[in-house]
């Protein structure tokens, strides 16, 4: 029977999508950092036991889960033909939105596109085109986002004034009183 | 009445109200009456018009006009100054209204199963971590063929101003020509025969979607009535009707529905 | 020893961040479907054996590594952004409308529910469970609504075959009757 320590760190490693320190592991789990890395390096051992595909790895952040490296064969066709390969229209307005409205929030996407935004950050955000850029001071914090160097790059501009500009278009009384409240997708 | 006038905007609609009014936890089922119903939703009604919501005060008020037409009814001492034709009018609306008011009873039961299956999906979290970041050098660049214009482009998609919603109106769906007896009578000629037939077979060439409501309110009364079984095989399948009765047993609570 | 091809879906699912469906596992591993499926099922049945802190799970159509709902309590501390908050009375009656009906519109789901249903559906499309699927064919080409993948893995079912039958919640006799006796039908 698995520790509940054990199990907990399982939980919150495989959600996290980042390396996890040990430090952050310790004070949820409510251990000493010596244990979770105990615990760590037995749960590690257990999946080399059992042969699993994915390895939980000590790196310079902390404990992650990752594939094994045996497989990356795998993975690379994954990478390859299992992705699209190209930004659907959907994602091509949310990276826009972006673009003109840096910094923002998630929530304040979905309300302009009118559809939830989520997965499509999360995507553009792991290629490298948006980054994380600060958060929102009102209730719940929620995490603005705005476009990175990179994406500049791949547009072939030198900053965001070399966009064209937004031009005249006044948005629609709702997205602008939802985009005041900073919220707004929940209350209805 | 007063005091319920300060609950009125948590109201989603009449049908919201009126399954409260008659269904709310404190309320004997049995000791329901149609005189307190219609006194306690005309009590809303203030609060309803207070809100300044055109449309939400005309959808009350074409449900209050229904009630306070079927209270009228039966105020009076007889069937002696009644028109046949306008006491059928009004006994077809009533069965309309419970159709509709079972229709949103079932939805709203069916929306807070899915809050429950909701609650429990919400105590697992996905993985989301994504690739690894030496896999992302191979992945394709998306952005590749991508210009600025591109960009404004979709910026303007996005941005522009969305047209009007179209009006909705719900006054369109009253009048249809059927009634609660065509439909039994219609259910009793086909069934014994048939044995089994699917709600749909039994609503084919049905246009309206409120003469389909009647086939339902009359095939709920021949399930009262014992006389058909109801089935689903599977979720979204169709609804499997199959006579059990005895075909000299009909029409015996017929007089429910014509009043 | 693990076989390859159960190795490489863990490889593979390690780095995913929405769920594989078996048709991409087979093809990527050169098995078929239905042996994704079966090594999935193993593989799930061995974390739970195991006891594991996560869980494989079918959801929306594909296979996801997913933290144990045991473990909630834990995640829940570690997860800054939480679960999406609960969705109004007025919200779930139109989702559930949308869930059932589907492909439907606007104007229909305001016909069942008895009220105006354009603020509910906007905000049910912005959070991402309900998206346009069509136009009707008839005159106006009213826009058609239906549920979302997102929708089915917050619920945590596979496929819309999976929701509990819509006869399930159908009014039984005595609530008929109240109603029918709120109407003044009972005594005439």
């Amino acid at each position: 029977m698995a520790s509940e320590a054990a199990r907990a760190a399982e939980a919150i490693l495989m959600v996290a999508d980042e390396p996890v320190e040990p430090q952050l592991l310790a004070q949820l789990l409510e251990i000493s950092p010596a244990r979770v890395d105990e615990l760590c390096e037995e749960l590690a051992a257990a999946y080399q036991a059992e042969d699993r595909g994915f390895v939980l790895a000590r790196v310079a952040g902390g404990w992650r889960f990752r594939s094994h490296p045996d497989l990356a064969p795998y993975v690379e066709r994954f990478v390859l033909d299992g992705q699209p390969s190209r930004l659907s229209p959907a994602a091509l307005e949310t990276l826009a939105i972006v673009a003109y409205k840096q910094p923002v929030s998630r929530a304040q996407v979905a309300v302009i596109r009118g559809v939830n935004a989520d997965a499509v950050v999360r995507t553009l955000c792991q290629r490298g085109y948006v980054e994380e850029v600060g958060r929102d001071p009102g209730p719940g914090q929620a995490i603005l986002y705005g476009t990175s160097r990179l994406f500049l790059e791949r547009l072939g501009v030198d900053s965001l004034a070399d966009l064209p500009p937004l031009g005249d278009f006044v948005p629609g009384a709702e997205v602008v009183e939802a985009l005041e409240r900073g919220l707004g997708a929940d209350d209805t | 009445g007063v005091s319920y006038a300060v609950q009125t905007d948590v109201f989603e609609g009449p049908f919201d109200l009126l399954l409260h009014l008659i269904l709310r936890d404190e309320v004997d089922l049995y000791e329901i009456s149609l005189s307190r119903i219609v006194d306690e939703f005309l009590a809303h009604l203030d609060g309803v018009a207070a809100a300044l919501d055109l449309e939400l005060t005309t959808e009350f008020l074409v449900i209050a006009a229904t009630l306070v037409d079927l209270k009228a009814r039966r105020l009076l001492p007889g069937p002696v100054d009644v028109e046949v034709d306008e006491e059928l009018a009004l006994f077809e609306q009533r069965d309309l209204l419970l159709a509709r008011l079972i229709e949103a009873k079932t939805f709203r039961d069916a929306g807070n199963a899915l809050e429950h299956l909701a609650q429990a999906a919400g105590r697992s979290w996905p993985r989301t971590a994504g690739l690894e970041e030496r896999f992302l050098a191979l992945a394709p660049d998306l952005l590749a063929g991508v210009t600025p214009p591109d960009v404004h482009a979709a910026w303007l998609r996005v941005s522009a101003p969305a047209p009007p919603p179209p009006r909705v109106a719900l006054d369109h769906v009253q009048p249809v020509k059927v009634t609660m007896e065509e439909a039994v009578q219609d259910l009793v000629s086909r069934l014994p025969g048939a044995g089994q037939l699917t709600f749909r077979a039994l609503t084919e060439g049905l246009s309206e979607r409120i003469e389909i409501i009647v086939r339902f309110l009359a095939v709920l009364e021949l399930y009262k009535q014992g006389l058909i079984d109801i089935g689903q095989a599977i979720t979204f399948g169709d609804l499997e009707v199959t006579w059990v009765g005895e075909e000299g047993s009909v029409l015996a609570g017929m007089d429910t529905y014509d009043g």
